[in-house]
């Protein structure tokens, strides 16, 4: 038994690591887009995985932490998903190194198709 | 451990809450509230007291920032 | 063993919350802010299920389940606010 | 660790105290009462709390026979939930009167509306 809370300790030490890189992103990366990205994929596997560990040492409740996981799992990149999208209808700077834009293209390449059919 | 957890929570409350008062910007001052609210709740669950805390992240840290941010959209479409 | 484990991860825990922090106050835009925030939460609702592991009742387990399911309402709300169609 | 929690409490009350005697928008009027509230909740919380106790809800580790030497105080929680769900229905009535005052003036300062002044 004690092997197996160890193990469960273990994981839930890894998780705490990927929430402790998560929020060193969000001081270092240098635009708003990147900052997002880095404190939604970090942060919800580190929750993940510390979750994880917290069911594996109590067996009994391993429901719901299995429906809290599936919780987090649906609703955190949909939140942050609308959050940039967000971002980029304002405005938001980008940083310098920024190369690719898809939604920018998408949305010229929708306006371009909408004054040809008009003409 | 459950005194550094409540050293931290405390600075970071009494942090958050003066940056609700001295900010000019009104969204950001609704979202600072939220976060006192966010760790009062934490709070309340070193406390022993779960019901409260379970109140608390339903009520104070969710809806009561839907409201604040509702009104400001209201306010923000009758200039 | 395992608790000198769980007590260190939930250092590294609280520290990840203060780090959050300085990010809040150091913002350039209110979308930096609400990022701040999230992370905030997320890092929370792992404080909690430790804090039930600490305490030794597995039933504090239901508040982080609240959060799980609310926590994403202010962020959505928030980013309707700011793309000017509430 | 109680003393640490009064403290805090204490220290919300009169933040948010500040900000209603001397913030002259409204919104901000409304963002110090609640910061009021959520000291006056911290403190009372704490004020039930006992050392070294769980929480007041039975279970496996909470047996039915010792149990008033193991939880605490339960009636300092039930007054808190209830004054919660208040706060959060006279926040809203705030916010509504907030709201048809800048529809009447178009201004949130509270120096411009001195109608019943005299």
């Amino acid at each position: 038994m004690e092997i197996i809370k160890i193990i469960g300790a273990l994981i839930t030490l890894l998780g705490s690591v990927f929430l402790l890189l998560g929020s060193i992103g969000l001081i270092r990366m240098p635009d708003v887009f990147t900052r997002i990205q880095t404190g939604t994929k970090a942060s919800t596997l580190g929750t993940l995985l510390s979750l994880l560990g917290i069911g594996i040492i109590y067996f009994d409740i391993a429901g719901k932490i299995f429906l809290l996981i599936v919780f987090i799992l649906i609703t955190n990149p949909v939140s942050s998903h609308m959050l940039a999208r967000a971002a980029h209808y304002i405005g938001v700077k980008k940083a310098d190194v920024t190369v690719v834009d898809e939604l920018e293209d998408f949305e010229n390449e929708k306006l371009n198709n909408k004054t040809k059919i008009s003409e | 451990m459950n005194l550094i957890i409540i050293i931290v929570l405390s600075l970071i409350m009494v942090v958050m809450a003066v940056t609700a008062i001295i900010h000019k910007k009104l969204a950001v001052a609704v979202i600072a509230t939220g976060v006192v609210s966010l760790m009062a709740s934490v709070m309340y669950l070193l406390m022993a007291a779960p019901d409260v805390a379970m109140t608390e992240a339903a009520i104070g840290s969710g809806l009561s920032t839907i409201i604040f941010f509702y009104v400001l959209n209201k306010i923000r479409k009758a200039k | 063993m395992a608790n000198i484990i769980l007590q260190i991860a939930g250092g590294i825990m609280l520290l990840s919350i203060v780090l959050s922090t300085f990010r809040f106050f150091k913002a350039g835009s209110l979308v930096d802010r609400v990022v701040a925030f999230d992370v905030m939460t997320v890092a929370s609702i792992s404080l909690i299920a430790l804090i039930s592991h600490f305490a030794g009742r597995t039933i504090y387990i239901d508040v982080a389940i609240i959060y799980g399911l609310l926590s994403f309402l202010g962020v959505i709300i928030i980013a309707r606010y700011l793309e000017k169609s509430l | 660790m109680e003393i640490i929690a009064l403290i805090t409490g204490f220290s919300l009350i009169l933040i948010g105290l500040y900000g209603i005697l001397s913030k002259r928008n409204i919104i901000k009027i409304i963002v110090g009462f609640s910061l009021f509230d959520t000291g006056l909740h911290v403190l009372i919380v704490t004020v039930g709390y006992i050392k070294g106790g769980t929480a007041p809800i039975l279970d496996s580790v909470v047996g039915t026979t010792d149990v008033a030497s193991k939880i605490v105080d339960p009636v300092p929680q039930a007054l808190v939930l209830t004054a919660i769900v208040i706060g959060l229905g006279v926040t809203a009535l705030m916010l509504a009167y907030a709201l048809k005052m800048y529809q009447a003036k178009k201004s949130l300062d509270i120096s411009d509306f001195k109608d019943m002044k005299w």
